[in-house]
């Protein structure tokens, strides 16, 4: 689900400098300089977290590792895991699949016990590195192809795109939007939106009238945007990299399409960014709409958030996925800690144990943690909602509608459920 | 005094000399020309005395002025003015154009300089918005002397300026020589067209194997047997 | 331990991988004069057909699928596919040689490429567009049942091998008359063909042998990888494999190995860990991507011939032996370099 | 004479070339007789380099022939042309640079094995072997015009001269039919040149023919049983120096008088 | 029809962008015999120094960034000239080792650049313009203006060459560079002028190409380097006017293609064009007197 913005550029060689990932890394210095010089306690435990930092994808690294470093936070801050604390370091794979290998193998000279990230399609070519080299992976990321992941040590704790374009066009029926226009880049990413989201918008009865792939890049769209239109959608389904979407969305305004919903993914989501920017502005409050997985609003969330702004400040922008990376870090300690090793041979089988139901719902790790030297059997329920992984590794999660005000901060619309998800999973396989 | 001298001039390509220790004069009012075999390195002085290729030896001297260091594109701000003999107009500017960029190194405006220029070169004023490169070759030439002629040069060096062209152009061009002589400049050039050279020239200077072989008034070198020295005997007596 | 020791494979891996695409470059730009923009394109084509070759077949369906799937032991995979590249090399070579100059041809070369990588980008059906190839098997991992870090250690050897023997066959090559000709084309095309070499025909070799070279680099990444899409290359990735062969020693075999030694370690590998794990900051990766750049103006600048220069082969080198005949110079031409 | 120009080595008929609209050569007509050295001379922009260029396949002829021992080799690639027994030197030098002498003279032999690539790696004894005797033959000719010192150095590094000298044998390792030379004596020494014309007319006794474009006449007098005299891109005359020299119409050609007055540049 | 003329009216909008910076990349192209690949992190840094004034340091109006943006890139051309790619351009006659030389300046800029403007999407500080129909188009007031404004500097372009001494020596040095000389002509300073003016319009170009695409990356302009080779070499290298036309009929194809074919690959519309025209008619589709 997450966007990988592809620019036309020389992708390969030209480095992005991230400068809240910067941040984030030196203050990570401070953080492990302060539990190392603790001195009495076990030696820290590593965890690895690989992003693009460098690269045209590097802002998803500024989403990770705010993430990463918020959970090693909160876990630290409730005592560590088995009295170790944690600490993490950080690999770039710039996104490039040739470069992900060597990245993965500096990380590994930190012997991390777990991983986070890489986001996907990055993840691909690492993928058998996790079990001979013994690191369970959390990753993030809607790829499609990792719907029926069968690797026991890689996890997703972000729900895939299939779902997430299923609720897409399940809210879309349901606001009485039958003939739509889809506007997907040609990243792989927002191409793996494309076969769910027709399926399920026909099997809703709804008529896709276009599919046009987006070359990124460009100067202008107008050619596009005009063809896709001629037949005047009620709705239109998107997504794509932000400075790709900020030309199509201000040709878009400029021909008049702005006057229907827009139904973008997670990336749209994020409130004054350049996707809300780029919109037109008398429309923006009716007509941009963006689907967010999960339902960043429980107990977990709260949690979160409070961590988020110990860490980073009250007043910090809490990036996309965040609340994922965060998830995966208090899974993996509660695991780790409900098998009372720090091996992960062992406890990668208790991941499942302590996220999955039945149990007793806990939304912190404290809370948890708690639960669990009571030896009562957990079910967590994180940030990112139920965090329940099924036989795949996948977490199947509900979706939530953002929409914006005029000043273009977000507010929730519409909730489409895992049971409303499942239903039309169904009346696809009527059909 | 004669208005420029060149004294000792060697040059050639890298270690290569071309030319060995060449010494001539060239006078106000008067038409010197440099005639000589293939290869003897003629166009290579012309090329020396305005600054394309560096003297190894010797010196160039225009009324009194040193001009052996001076960088190539400030000599004809000095007075002395060179036409190649090929690609010597801007082929894709008018002829009025070229006339303008002979005229650039002055300050002022070159405007009735032109006027005078081109109320001379009768066929250049009809074709004064014709672009260069549709001009025929003699008018090409005809542009190249008359672009040169733009600063009011106190001398010019014309290399070969009628190679190539019909006898009648040729006529012309000599014509248009001596006339800028008479005005009162100093004028240089070099010949391939022997009989003719001589018929129009004041002083003639034969070159042979980058040597100033031997040189004189037109009636001294008239009286020599040039077809021998060119056509290989060598031997000739130096008069 | 053993995790320096895969760290270290791993580097040692791309040094090799890149010593044949700079061994190859080398050919076609240093020795014969093409100035082949369009090599990283070779790269990808040989990654692509090593990928596609050695997946299975899947038949179009919906437009997606894998029509070259021949689902082949990755060994096998990989030199088939470099032989394809040759020819297409070839192919690419015969149709820009016969016409352009070499500035022309510079920037039809960078067009191609580019056309290329955008129908890498666009296309579904033969390439997979942006997803690209996955789970390119490990070749003989199934067969001897070892795991990704063993196999790391083994394909580290079976690259060593390849690299090896191209190296032998790119030292046989330009050693021999042939990679005479092709040197002598490169230093003037023009006397090559008065001298009666087919120029046109040599040119379109050393493209062929080139693009075999770069497609062996390419096959080993997507192996190693196990996954090739258009994040994986871009055309302006040529940089720095001329970058390779101007600093290591323009038509030296040992050269390329330095080049890309010295800047997949100290100007790629080395900066991105030092920028992760100590300086915490990218910055300094982005800087030494910036000063490759200035590594080969310096390079080009102050030792145009490179850490390793080509070597000149001597007399002795051609007879076996010291020549038998006198040293005896011409008196004349004592005159002429005094004169 | 009458019997070597009924079976030329070389002729050309009627060749035609025009650059932009301006013509350089206009129905050069001549034959280069057998085992005779052939001077090619006449006044600046008579062509001559041009023709020599058309011959040897650098330029291609808007119209004519040329043939060479009998075959029509018009239109052919300058590398076929090559094949067929023609070799040419340049009027500057141009050598291959990067390699050193002995392979300059060794790149330019005919008929070598090694020049395939299959023989290179089946049957490489046999490629050792031709490359030893090919090198002991370069050493010999290098050693013969006097290079032989300079036989492991950078050809660029070498003197004008010194370069001519690399031209020719360049041209003679290869066992032509016919040599082209172009200003063979340019730029060199005088003392040189005599040699130079030694080493033509040694050529020319081992049975070479050579047709070459001189501008010191003196030289071609001395050293060439025949010239060719090209005006305004078309043969003017041929003949003896000896007879041409009283010839009115190459005196005047010579002192710059235009032949064909409707040729305007 | 209404499509057609919808995307014609783009395309007009492209010619304009396209316009700018090719008549920059031919007038450099035509004193010098190598292509300059950084061309397009010129256009890139034109934008982004308009960036750093509209929005980082000064706070300069839009319009007032610009315009100084664009000068600063053209003396960072001069620099660039005078300091690398000239010495390298003397020292090795093979044009292809000066492009290599100008890769490793686009390598280099783009990176420096990155390091100092990240690699996010960046925006100008200028309120959002309204769409307007105007006949059969539909263009936003900055693309208008933008428009307007690259047939203005096309127009003073004209006259600076046909009027002006500078821009006849600039035309003159292109012509025959010894000519030039022996005429009395300061060949490095022209050389230099010519640099500057090459910088200029590349910055130009950059910016309107960012008002264009209503945002800019550190990579944007690159993707445009070979659409502009395609409009240059279309034009006849190095020639002015050529440029101009090219600019014109690369922009019309390109943003009409779509109509015919995938919209994908309309940039390689461009693409195609230059191999096309290199291997068939190198010499453009308007010949130029003058310098081959």
């Amino acid at each position: 689900m997450i966007r990988n913005p592809k620019r036309w550029g020389r992708l390969g060689r030209t480095k992005a400098t991230m400068v809240g990932a910067m941040l984030v890394s030196v203050a990570s210095v401070g953080l492990t300089t302060t539990a190392a010089s603790a001195g009495t306690k076990p030696a820290p435990l590593v965890v690895g977290a690989m992003f693009p930092f460098t690269g045209a994808k590097a802002i998803l690294s500024t989403w990770g590792t705010h993430g990463v470093a918020t959970g090693v936070y909160a876990v630290n801050a409730a005592g560590g895991v088995l009295g170790h604390q944690l600490t993490y370091t950080y690999a770039d794979d710039a996104a490039d699949p040739a470069d992900a290998l060597p990245a993965f193998r500096q990380l590994m000279l930190h012997h991390p016990t777990f991983m986070v990230g890489p986001f996907s399609p990055t993840i691909e070519s690492v993928i058998n590195q996790f079990v001979p080299n013994n690191v369970v992976d959390f990753m993030v990321g809607g790829l499609t192809t990792l719907d029926n992941n069968t690797n026991p040590y890689v996890f997703r704790t972000s729900s895939s795109d299939s779902n997430e374009a299923i609720a897409m066009a399940y809210y879309a029926i349901s606001k009485g939007w039958k003939t739509a226009v889809m506007l997907f880049d040609n990243s792989a990413n927002s191409q793996g939106f494309v076969p769910p989201l027709m399926a399920a918008y026909k099997a809703l009865g709804g008529t896709i009238q276009a599919n046009e792939v987006i070359n990124p890049g460009a100067s202008s769209y107008t050619s596009t945007l005009t063809s896709a239109f001629q037949n005047n959608p009620q709705v239109v389904f998107d997504s794509m990299d932000s400075a790709t979407a900020a030309t199509l969305f201000h040709d878009a305004q400029q021909l008049g399409y702005q006057n229907r919903p827009w139904i973008g993914d997670d990336l749209q989501s994020s409130a004054k960014g350049p996707y809300a920017a780029a919109f037109n502005p008398s429309t923006v409050s009716t007509d941009l709409i963006a689907a967010l997985p999960a339902t960043p609003s429980g107990a977990g969330y709260t949690t979160f958030l409070k961590e988020y702004g110990l860490r980073f400040g009250k007043k910090a922008t809490v990036w996309p996925t965040a609340f994922n990376e965060y998830d995966s870090i208090v899974i993996a300690s509660l695991a780790m800690t409900l098998a009372n090793s720090t091996n992960p041979k062992v406890w990668v089988k208790d991941v499942t144990k302590v996220s999955n139901p039945p149990g007793t719902m806990c939304s912190s790790y404290p809370q948890c943690l708690a639960l669990l030297k009571k030896h009562v059997k957990i079910n967590y329920e994180g940030a990112a909602g139920n965090d329940n992984f099924n036989q795949f590794h996948n977490v199947f999660s509900g979706f939530q509608f953002l929409g914006f005000d005029s000043s273009l901060n977000t507010h929730q619309v519409a909730f489409v459920t895992p049971a409303e998800l499942a239903s039309v999973v169904a009346k696809e396989a009527k059909k | 005094m004669p208005t420029m001298v060149a004294d000792n001039i060697s040059a050639g390509y890298g270690k290569n000399l071309i030319i060995r220790n060449i010494s001539l004069e060239v006078d106000a009012k008067k038409i010197t020309t440099i005639v000589g075999p293939n290869g003897a390195g003629k166009s290579t002085f012309a090329k020396t005395v305005v600054g394309l290729l560096k003297a190894q030896t010797g010196s160039i001297i225009v009324n009194g002025d040193d001009l052996t260091k001076v960088p190539a594109f400030k000599i004809p701000s000095r007075g002395l003015a060179y036409v190649p003999q090929v690609q010597n107009v801007f082929v894709s500017m008018t002829v009025q154009e070229n006339l303008e960029i002979g005229g650039f190194v002055t300050k002022g405006s070159t405007h009735e300089r032109m006027e005078e220029i081109l109320a001379t070169f009768k066929d250049l004023n009809k074709a004064r918005h014709k672009r260069a490169g549709f001009l025929s070759g003699g008018q090409q030439n005809m542009l190249a002397i008359a672009r040169a002629l733009m600063v009011n040069p106190s001398v010019i060096v014309l290399d070969e300026p009628t190679a190539g062209l019909s006898p009648a152009y040729t006529n012309v061009v000599w014509e248009e020589i001596a006339r800028i002589a008479e005005s009162g400049t100093a004028v240089l050039v070099v010949e391939q067209n022997v009989e003719r050279a001589i018929a129009h020239s004041d002083y003639v200077h034969v070159f042979v194997a980058g040597q100033n072989h031997v040189h004189g008034t037109r009636d001294e070198i008239g009286k020599l047997d040039l077809a021998s020295i060119f056509l290989g005997r060598s031997e000739v007596a130096r008069s | 331990m053993s995790a320096f020791f895969l760290f270290v494979m791993t580097m040692v891996f791309y040094v090799i991988v890149f010593w044949i695409g700079s061994l190859g470059l080398d050919l076609v730009w240093s020795r014969t004069g093409i100035p082949i923009f369009a090599y990283y394109l070779y790269v990808a084509i040989g990654a692509y057909l090593t990928g596609l070759f050695s997946l299975p077949h899947v038949p179009l369906q919906n437009g997606v699928g894998n029509l070259f799937g021949l689902d082949m032991p990755g060994l096998l995979a990989l030199p088939l596919a470099a032989v394809a590249t040759g020819v297409i090399a070839m192919g690419i070579g015969a149709v820009f040689l016969r016409r352009l100059r070499t500035d022309y041809l510079a920037v039809v070369m960078v067009a191609v490429a580019l056309v290329i990588w955008d129908f890498s980008q666009n296309d579904i059906t033969l390439v997979s567009g942006n997803t690209g190839l996955t789970n390119i098997p490990l070749p003989l991992a199934g067969v001897l049942k070892i795991n990704i870090n063993q196999w790391t250690y083994l394909y580290t050897g079976v690259a060593l091998v390849w690299a090896l023997a191209l190296w032998w066959v790119m030292k046989t090559v330009s050693n021999s008359p042939t990679g005479r000709v092709f040197r002598a084309i490169r230093d003037d095309s023009v006397v090559a063909a008065t001298i009666g070499k087919n120029v046109y025909r040599y040119q379109i070799l050393s493209m062929g042998i080139g693009g075999f070279y770069a497609a062996i680099a390419g096959g080993f990444l997507a192996q190693l990888a196990t996954s090739w899409n258009p994040s994986s290359w871009a055309p302006f990735e040529v940089f720095n494999v001329f970058t390779m062969v101007i600093v290591g020693g323009v038509g030296s075999n040992l050269g390329a190995l330095v080049g890309a030694a010295l800047l997949q370690v100290l100007f790629i590998q080395g900066p991105t860990y030092v920028a992760s794990n100590y300086l915490h900051s990218p910055t300094f990766e982005t800087l030494a991507a910036a000063a490759i750049g200035v590594l080969m103006w310096l390079s080009l600048w102050f030792r145009p011939q490179g850490a390793v220069p080509e070597k000149l082969k001597p007399t002795k080198w051609y007879l076996g032996r010291e020549p038998q005949l006198a040293e005896s110079i011409n008196p004349d031409l004592t005159v002429e370099e005094r004169a | 004479m009458a019997n070597e120009l009924t079976n030329p080595i070389l002729s050309t008929r009627d060749l035609k070339k025009s650059f932009l609209g301006v013509t350089a050569v206009n129905g050069a007509t001549f034959d280069v007789p057998r085992n005779l050295i052939t001077a090619l001379i006449g006044p600046n922009g008579a062509g001559k380099t041009t023709v020599v260029s058309l011959i040897s396949g650098q330029i291609k002829a808007d119209s004519g022939q040329v043939s060479i021992d009998g075959v029509d080799v018009s239109g052919w690639p300058a590398h076929r042309i090559s094949q067929q027994g023609l070799m040419r030197t340049f009027q500057l030098s141009r050598e291959l640079g990067g390699m050193t002498v002995l392979e300059n003279l060794m790149v330019s032999a005919r008929r070598q094995s090694g020049e395939n690539l299959l023989n290179v790696f089946l049957r490489p004894g046999a490629v050792k072997k031709e490359e030893q005797a090919l090198a002991e033959r370069a050493l010999e000719i290098l050693n013969r015009y006097g290079l032989y010192h300079l036989r492991d150095s950078r050809a660029q590094a070498l003197s004008g001269g010194q370069k001519k000298l690399l031209e020719i044998s360049r041209a003679v390792i290869a066992d032509p039919k016919i040599l082209l030379l172009d200003e063979p004596m340019a730029g060199v020494n005088p003392a040189l040149i005599e040699k130079i014309g030694e080493y033509i007319i040694d050529l020319r006794n081992g049975g070479m023919s050579i047709l070459m474009i001189e501008h010191n006449l003196g030289i071609v007098e001395k050293i060439c049983d025949n010239v060719i005299v090209l005006a305004e891109g078309r043969t003017l005359a041929t003949g003896k120096m000896s007879e041409l020299r009283e010839n009115e119409e190459v005196v005047r050609a010579y002192l710059g008088e235009v032949i064909n007055a409707d040729n305007g540049r | 029809m209404h499509l057609f003329w919808i995307d014609f009216g783009t395309g007009l909008a492209t010619a304009a962008v396209v316009a700018l910076a090719a008549t920059g990349l031919t007038l450099q192209f035509g004193i010098t015999n190598y292509i300059n690949f950084a061309y397009g992190d010129f256009m890139a840094l034109g934008a982004l120094l308009t960036f750093a004034l509209n929005n980082q340091a000064l706070h300069l109006n839009f319009w007032v960034a610009a315009p100084i943006a664009a000068i600063l890139v053209g003396v960072f051309a001069v620099i660039a000239n005078q300091f690398l790619l000239a010495p390298f351009a003397r020292r090795f006659s093979n044009p292809a080792l000066t492009m290599i030389v100008t890769f490793g300046l686009s390598l280099f800029m783009a990176n420096v650049a990155t390091v100092i403007w990240t690699g996010n999407t960046l925006f100008y500080r200028m309120p959002i313009s309204v769409d307007k129909k105007v006949g059969p188009f539909l263009w936003s007031p900055d693309v208008m203006v933008v428009m307007v404004f690259a047939v203005v500097v096309m127009i003073l372009i004209h006259l600076l060459l046909k009027m002006t001494r500078l821009g006849k020596m600039m035309r003159a040095l292109s012509d025959n560079t010894s000519l030039a000389l022996t005429s009395g002509i300061d060949v490095r300073q022209i050389t230099n002028v010519t640099w500057f003016m090459s910088g200029l319009l590349a910055g130009l170009g950059g910016i309107a190409l960012a008002v264009q695409e209503a945002n800019l990356t550190v990579t944007s302009a690159e993707s445009y380097l070979f659409v502009i080779f395609a409009a240059v070499i279309l034009g006849g290298i190095g020639s002015v006017y050529g440029a101009m036309l090219g600019a014109l009929a690369i922009g019309l194809l390109t943003e009409t293609a779509p109509l015919y074919i995938n919209a994908g690959y309309k940039l390689d519309v461009g693409f195609f064009i230059v191999i096309v025209l290199l291997l068939f008619r190198p010499q453009g589709l308007v010949p130029r007197l003058g310098r081959s």
